[in-house]
């Protein structure tokens, strides 16, 4: 922020709170104090549950006021009497859901095993693409997959053409379509989730399962599915509530009694008291699965409590798995990569020569030579990166914070702070935004007196409070695997807190922090939902850009800005594949196929 | 802070527009408004919204208002953000020669273009002379799946349409059940619900069907400009004809906005974006280019009053009982 | 001078059912003291360690570093060098690196540091290991470097959970004379958690003997050993037979009890033993004092063998007699000698001591 | 019968230097045979385990399972039950869960299932702590679990690594009772690996003594006690004091070598032990061997100790014998003995034994 806040924000001053020990200790104790000191977890927290109370909670509950402000709870009731409508949209987003999480689970985690434990040529390329579907941007994205797969696309009228049938051969309509688009654009949670868990996870557990017996699918359901519940259920969650929002899916495959369908037909209908009513529920569900899990997970303690530190030794030599993988690979791949290639056909077809072939019929680098002699045509791509960038900087920041004083620290309210991060992932980018635009229309506390909207920081404000959950589960699902006397040790030799987790636990949880920045990254350079609602000619994003094109059906260089768009995020997680391992991960395959 | 309070030097005021009108569109007009009124230069601010997106901000907005002119968007739209105390108040110069239909009353938003709804087809796929010739031949069982609809609860433009197809059967709006019966069928032949225009087109054109009920202006845009297959045929009992209009708002820079208002009406300008962009002005313009001239436009005859009384409880109703059912 | 004290430390877990894991601990350590914990597994040593590390609050109670009450300090501030049960090594980092970690925290310049983790690594026998992997090591070797990474910072205080229980014995005895030079040298106090008793015996200053949380008896090794306050320790301290015998009379500090063939001894006993004729005390009596002895000897006890165990430097045997076992460690143990063969069995009144149950 | 075969097997790490983990070992183990490991921390005990329980494939060599070649076979189609060193407990089930998973793969009903874990916590005094977290119970309370869910599954072979390293003395011997107890009930083909060899000596029926990788001995542990192959096993089983000494003269089976007073003694020696008259003999004499005398005694050899070490049981001495240093323990020491007294030294020829260098 700014400038210099005009109401002192209780965040920006250390929290005076009374100091029982005697004043010897007192100066640096709040900090230094470190962990140990029972108040500690407050003083970490309490910035970080105020920014969450002011940006999340309290909209959420002016979202709900909303709902019972007219006629009080009436607006509930027909969620259990009414037309239906309510009933059903409930009904089929909370199926929708479910069967994405199920299917997201299936694929990201089978992608997570054939990356990460077997190694074969062309791995590390894989590596770098398999989080490109993620990518895609909102809207090109979901068209993409309907030019592929739906009734008019390119599979069921290649395989028509193929068998000489009347009709497409295949189609995905309705809820299958809308799975297919949410199993190929979220399965990453799951894979990024899963990948970081298996390098964390202690070998020599799987080894002892082995031992006694059981044999590779029996090892996975018993041991290893469980040592990754925190990953698992840090997807789930993830998954599940993206589904929940999911918009443009449903939107194009026609499934339109779902939830965020209905908030938007309400909203369209001028009926705001229904459409909080049904974010309100949306929100309510949210909030019990995320409960639920919560429960699952803690359950159970997933730490390894094996002396000392033992590496992945299990050798492979069984060529057969090696090329099985390498197969099952290439094949993910394709599929993957689909929905990438035709959003280049239309990039590089010409405006109107694609309608009943399969593939476009003419050619053009012109898509490509418009954005480019536009004046501007930069600007929306430097937007996008420069405010996902800053986002996701302090998504690490707080997202880390959180994580570890949700996992480790012991405070009242734990369960609430939770809670209230990951609401922000389970409403509608729309209300999100809607509820920014109403804290910062004019300044108070929470935005220390600064008026935000139409200024550059309200974007990456938006972001931030958007995907800090990303950032937030998937650090704290590698934390759960880390055994604390790790932590323990380094205070021992002499690190206060802060340097203990810089150079220990930070540097073990790393793998799940960089995942959870990285899907940060790339849904902030796709965000559009909330964008539109608060970005300004200086910082329309690169999204904003590609919908104006759709919106004037220059499906071409809407198409050509997508393409820069996949590229661009191509190349970050080029990088940052780097950055994470380096050679370490093919070391760690490596040794399991030797 | 916004427009508002921006005070730049030379006196002039920035000037911020949120439009639902296409990119090229805007960015040619604000060009000759800048050619025009040189103080503007470089102070004028474009964001290319949807219509819905357009009073959702403008909403959002309302304690610190961003916005100084509210370009493009539905009647109901409109009228909503009067009835929310969004806009501002006004007689401009042109509004005069404006029919009343196409206007506030108490001059908070003015109607800009007229929008008629016709029947769309796929002229690669049907001949001007086997296309259906009026909104009752759109239910003939020959159209079975043939028809692709923009999905009705969520677009303006559709809510319109239907609600006038309700009616139509019932000038008073009493009695909703012959137009309920109507849509009924015509969900029946309907193919498909498209998503957003974008969608509609490509089904269209990729002939997932081949009929559809559009928007004049559209239609002809694509075709001419995108190289769409796309052909339109005036029904014969009259085409609904919508208004799209614009306001001021509330709170915003009223000097510049009432400006830009002024100038987007002036008669040279309206014959530039009748003759390259397909728009029927509502006020009347002396030169129109030739597409307008041999228009033979039959508006059919809608009471928005009723409509917008209903509309809600109308599109409700199909929407959960007679969308995909039929 | 006192340096570490514990007062009436006790330490529950949520989950650890309803006895505590430390109960009411009361210890006072010397300053250079090398204080040992031994107890059962399970008994609360790792509890104790990690409450005076700082890792555990204890639930009541107090402790104290010199004057300080360092109860609540945080677990940086107390410069303890602690070696972990589960040895916590930093799988990130190699050899050298662990082991330089605390080191760079103390901003030990870089030559130096280098030179100090290299004397470490070369007394705990791993010289040349320095730029491997943790996961490249074998158990022991992994457990040598948590040694060293504690040792290397030369701490006020040095906590030992268990650092030579993975080593060979040869290793061990080197690490633990290595263990004490240095502890020595630099006079830091030391409290040391081992289940190998010889080991215990051998380094510490003075003993705690632990049973469920509660501190049993402290004391000097020769005391505890042959002095041991109760039957528990009697029996946990090295192998001991606790023969409760009839007590034919009673002195202030000393006990006549009647042998199972009917003769009688007199043996020490506790100041306070309470014991009156007819009652029946404990006597303890170790293995390796009883001497074997022909079964003609007039003066021995005569048994039966039951069992017989070679254990390298000794015969451990059990002989029945009267139908009390007793457990004999003898070195030189007649050719042959199997279970069931007779044997008489010479017990040292000198050396039996009236323990409490 | 023979079970388990190593066949030259070899193991290098890629990283772990240019020399093998281990290295051209060749073992052939019986049919229910309690077979140990024994050897100097990171001499290739564990990593030997390993390659039988399926965790490594040997770099060369074969390994079979009585008449099968099971080098490549998988893990967990091998029947072994393993204790790892680090005990590889399930963090997310129970201890009851975690004894119980091997009988769950077995497909043992839930009622039996049920009623073997109770044994088998009963075996390894965990009674009443199944419903425990993993993460709630002490170090050697963990290691217990890792065992009893390596003994309830009853496996063909048990490859125990280091099991009871974290168990105090008492609770460790009456374990190895309970082990030794059901591995014989079962005729379980054992491997055992432990670093204490009083345990090796008491439990086994042969112990392979390891370095570096090689075997250097393997045989039953009298033999590898009493007849060490060479001056590292002499030094490494026990202690031993290895003495450089002349040949007088040699026999096939013995050499005659001069003592430092000038006494020669003839002692065993192994068959081709190649030494002449003048070379120098290394014989090896056990510390627990040597009598203590008084130095006016005429057969003793006068020495001075040099330091004086109580371990409880014994006392262990060194004694400084015309230069060279003589580790003496001893059970009954003169008291009030001291570094710097004089002493006399007995040493009993018929327990002396040239080795091998
Ligand atoms: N993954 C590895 N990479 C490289 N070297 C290794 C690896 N694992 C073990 N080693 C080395 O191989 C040698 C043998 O290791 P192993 O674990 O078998 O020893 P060990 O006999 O079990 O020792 P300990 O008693 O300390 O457990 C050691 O020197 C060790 O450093
Ligand atoms: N986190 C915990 N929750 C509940 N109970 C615990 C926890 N940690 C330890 N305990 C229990 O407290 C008791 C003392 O544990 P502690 O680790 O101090 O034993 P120890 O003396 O170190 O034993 P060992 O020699 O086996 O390591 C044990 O019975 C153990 O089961
Ligand atoms: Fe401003
Ligand atoms: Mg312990
Ligand atoms: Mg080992």
């Amino acid at each position: 922020m700014s400038t210099i806040p005009a109401t002192p924000g209780a965040a920006t001053v250390p929290p005076v709170t009374e100091d029982p020990t005697p004043p010897r200790a007192r100066a640096p104790r709040w900090l230094a104090g470190g962990a140990n000191s029972p108040w500690f977890p407050y003083v970490l927290v309490f910035p970080l549950a105020l920014v969450l109370f002011g940006y999340v909670v309290q909209p959420m509950f002016a979202t709900f006021a909303e709902s019972v402000g007219v006629d009080g709870l009436a607006n509930y009731s027909v969620f259990l009497t009414g037309d239906g409508v309510a009933r059903s949209a409930l009904v089929t987003s909370l199926v929708i859901s479910a069967a994405s999480v199920l299917l997201c689970g299936i694929v990201g985690v089978a992608m997570a095993f054939l990356l990460k434990r077997f190694s074969f040529p062309g791995r590390r390329l894989i590596e770098a693409i398999i989080l490109v579907p993620a990518a895609l941007p909102p809207l090109i994205g979901a068209i993409s997959f309907q030019l592929l797969y739906s009734e008019t696309g390119i599979l069921p009228r290649g395989l028509q053409h193929l068998f000489g049938t009347e009709q497409p051969v295949l189609p995905f309509t309705g809820i299958a379509g809308v799975l297919v688009v949410h199993t190929f654009t979220m399965y990453p949670f799951f894979y990024l989730a899963a990948s970081a868990a298996l390098v964390g996870m202690d070998p020599s557990v799987e080894e002892a399962a082995y031992n006694l017996g059981a044999g590779r699918v029996r090892v996975w359901r018993t041991v290893l599915l469980p040592m990754l519940t925190p990953a698992l259920v840090s997807a789930s969650l993830l998954v599940f509530m993206t589904s929940l929002a999911s918009y443009t899916a449903p939107l194009l495959f026609g499934v339109d009694q779902t939830m965020t369908m209905q908030i938007y037909i309400n909203r369209t209908n001028g009926d705001l008291p229904m459409a909080s009513t049904y974010a309100s529920v949306l929100g309510v569900v949210s909030v019990l699965f995320l409960l639920g899990m919560r429960w699952y997970e803690g359950r159970r303690s997933y730490r390894s409590q094996s002396k000392g530190v033992a590496s992945h030794r299990r050798e492979i030599t069984n060529p057969f798995g090696r090329w099985l993988a390498l197969l099952a690979s290439v094949l993910a791949t394709g599929v993957l990569l689909a929905p990438v290639g035709t959003i280049a056909l239309v990039a590089f077809s010409r405006d109107g020569s694609w309608t009943t072939e399969v593939i476009p019929s003419a050619y053009t680098m012109g898509n490509f030579v418009t954005i480019f002699t536009d004046e501007g045509a930069y600007r929306p791509i430097v937007n996008s990166l420069k405010m996902s960038l800053i986002a996701t900087v302090a998504c690490v920041v707080v997202g880390v914070l959180i994580a570890y004083a949700v996992r480790r620290l012991d405070f009242r309210g734990r369960a609430l702070l939770d809670v209230a991060v990951m609401l922000a992932w389970a409403l509608p980018g729309t209300v999100v935004a809607i509820n920014l635009i109403s804290a910062f229309s004019t300044g108070n506390a929470f935005s220390f007196g600064q008026v935000l909207i139409g200024t550059f920081w309200i974007m990456p404000l938006a972001y931030f409070v958007r995907f800090l959950p990303l950032v937030f589960r998937s650090s704290s699902a590698t934390l759960a695997q880390l055994d604390p006397s790790l932590e323990e040790a380094a205070r021992n030799l002499g690190a206060s807190w802060w340097r203990a987790f810089g150079t220990v636990t930070l540097r073990l949880m790393l793998p799940g922090v960089l995942a959870g920045a990285l899907l940060a990254f790339v849904h902030g350079v796709g965000e559009f939902v909330a964008s539109v609602l608060i970005y300004t000619s200086e910082t329309a994003p690169i999204s904003v850009e590609i919908n104006n094109r759709m919106y004037s059906f220059e499906v071409g260089t809407a198409a050509a800005y997508g393409m820069l768009q996949v590229v661009l995020i191509f190349v970050v997680m080029v990088v940052s594949g780097r950055l994470e391992s380096g050679p370490k991960a093919s070391r760690e395959a490596a040794r399991w196929t030797a | 802070g916004g427009g508002s309070d921006d005070a730049a030097g030379g006196g002039t005021e920035k000037l911020t527009i949120y439009t639902a009108r296409d990119k090229k569109v805007a960015t040619f007009v604000v060009d000759k408004f800048t050619a025009k009124y040189p103080e503007y230069k470089g102070k004028v601010e474009v964001l290319n919204l949807g219509a819905q997106e357009i009073l959702e901000r403008v909403r959002a907005e309302k304690a610190n208002p961003q916005a100084d002119v509210w370009w493009g968007g539905t009647q109901q739209g409109l009228a909503a953000g009067a009835a929310e105390d969004l806009l501002t108040s006004w007689q401009p110069a042109f509004a005069g020669k404006m029919d009343a239909k196409y206007k506030d009353p108490e001059g908070r938003w003015f109607g800009e273009i007229l929008l008629p709804e016709v029947i769309m087809y796929n002229n690669k796929a049907l001949t001007p002379e086997k296309a259906p010739k009026d909104w009752d031949d759109l239910l003939k069982p020959e159209w079975k799946n043939k028809i692709i609809i923009r999905d009705v609860a969520a677009s303006g433009t559709m809510r319109s349409i239907y609600a006038s197809m309700i009616q139509r059967q019932s000038p008073d709006g009493s009695n909703p059940q012959p137009g309920y019966d109507w849509l009924k069928k015509l969900d029946a032949n309907t193919g498909a619900y498209a998503a957003n225009p974008t969608d509609l087109y490509l089904k269209l054109s990729r002939q997932q069907g081949v009929l559809s009920a559009w928007n004049l202006q559209d239609i002809l845009l694509q075709a001419e400009q995108a190289n769409m297959p796309f052909g339109y045929v005036m029904p014969s009992s009259g085409a609904p004809v919508l208004v799209d209009g614009l306001a001021a708002v509330k709170g915003g820079n009223s000097t510049g906005a009432q400006k830009f208002i002024e100038f987007l009406f002036e008669d040279s300008l309206r014959a530039d974006l009748a003759k390259d962009y397909f728009q029927i002005p509502a006020v009347d313009i002396a030169e129109k280019p030739e597409w307008l001239a041999q228009l033979d436009l039959k508006p059919l005859d809608v009471d928005w009053d009723v409509i917008g009384k209903h509309e809600t409880e109308w599109i409700n109703h199909w929407n959960s009982q007679i969308k995909n059912k039929g | 001078m006192i340096d570490v004290t514990l007062e009436s430390v006790s330490k529950r877990f949520a989950r650890g059912g309803d006895s505590a894991a430390v109960d009411d601990v009361d210890i006072s350590i010397a300053a250079g003291e090398f204080f040992t914990l031994l107890g059962p597994s399970g008994c609360g040593k790792t509890t104790t360690l990690r409450m005076v590390a700082g890792f555990y609050f204890p639930t009541s109670g107090r402790i104290r570093f010199g004057q300080e009450d360092v109860t609540h300090r945080p677990p940086n501030k107390r410069d303890t060098g602690m070696v972990f049960q589960n040895y916590a090594l930093f799988p990130h980092l190699t050899v050298a690196q662990n082991v330089a970690y605390g080191l760079k925290i103390r901003k030990v310049g870089r030559a130096e540091s280098r030179r100090r983790v290299e004397e470490a690594l070369g007394q705990v026998h791993l010289a040349g290991y320095g730029e491997r992997r943790i996961d490249q090591l074998s158990g022991g070797q992994q457990q040598r470097v948590a040694l060293a990474r504690a040792l290397v910072i030369r701490p006020r205080t040095l906590l030992l959970d268990e650092p030579l229980s993975n080593l060979d014995a040869k290793l061990r005895e080197e690490t633990r004379v290595e263990i004490r030079r240095i502890q020595r040298e630099a006079g830091t106090t030391s409290i040391y958690v081992t289940h190998d008793q010889a080991e215990a015996m051998a380094m510490s200053d003075r003993i705690a003997v632990m049973e469920s949380g509660r501190v049993q008896q402290i004391g000097a090794p020769q005391e505890i050993y042959h002095r041991p306050a109760n039957a528990f320790v009697a029996r946990f301290i090295g192998r001991s037979n606790v023969l409760s015998l009839p007590v034919a009379a009673a002195g202030p500090q000393t006990v006549t009890v009647a042998l199972p063939g009917g003769d009688q001894v007199t043996v020490a006993a506790p100041a306070e033993h309470g014991l009156r004729e007819g009652a029946t005390a404990l006597v303890s009596v170790r293995p390796e004092h009883i001497g074997l002895a022909s079964t003609t000897d007039a003066d021995a006890l005569p048994g039966r063998v039951t069992e017989v165990e070679f254990t390298g430097m000794a015969t451990n045997l059990v002989v029945d007699v009267a139908g009390e076992p007793v457990q004999v460690t003898a070195i030189d143990v007649p050719a042959g000698l199997a279970a069931g063969d007779q044997v008489g069995l010479r017990l040292p009144r000198e050396r039996m001591w009236v323990v409490r149950p």
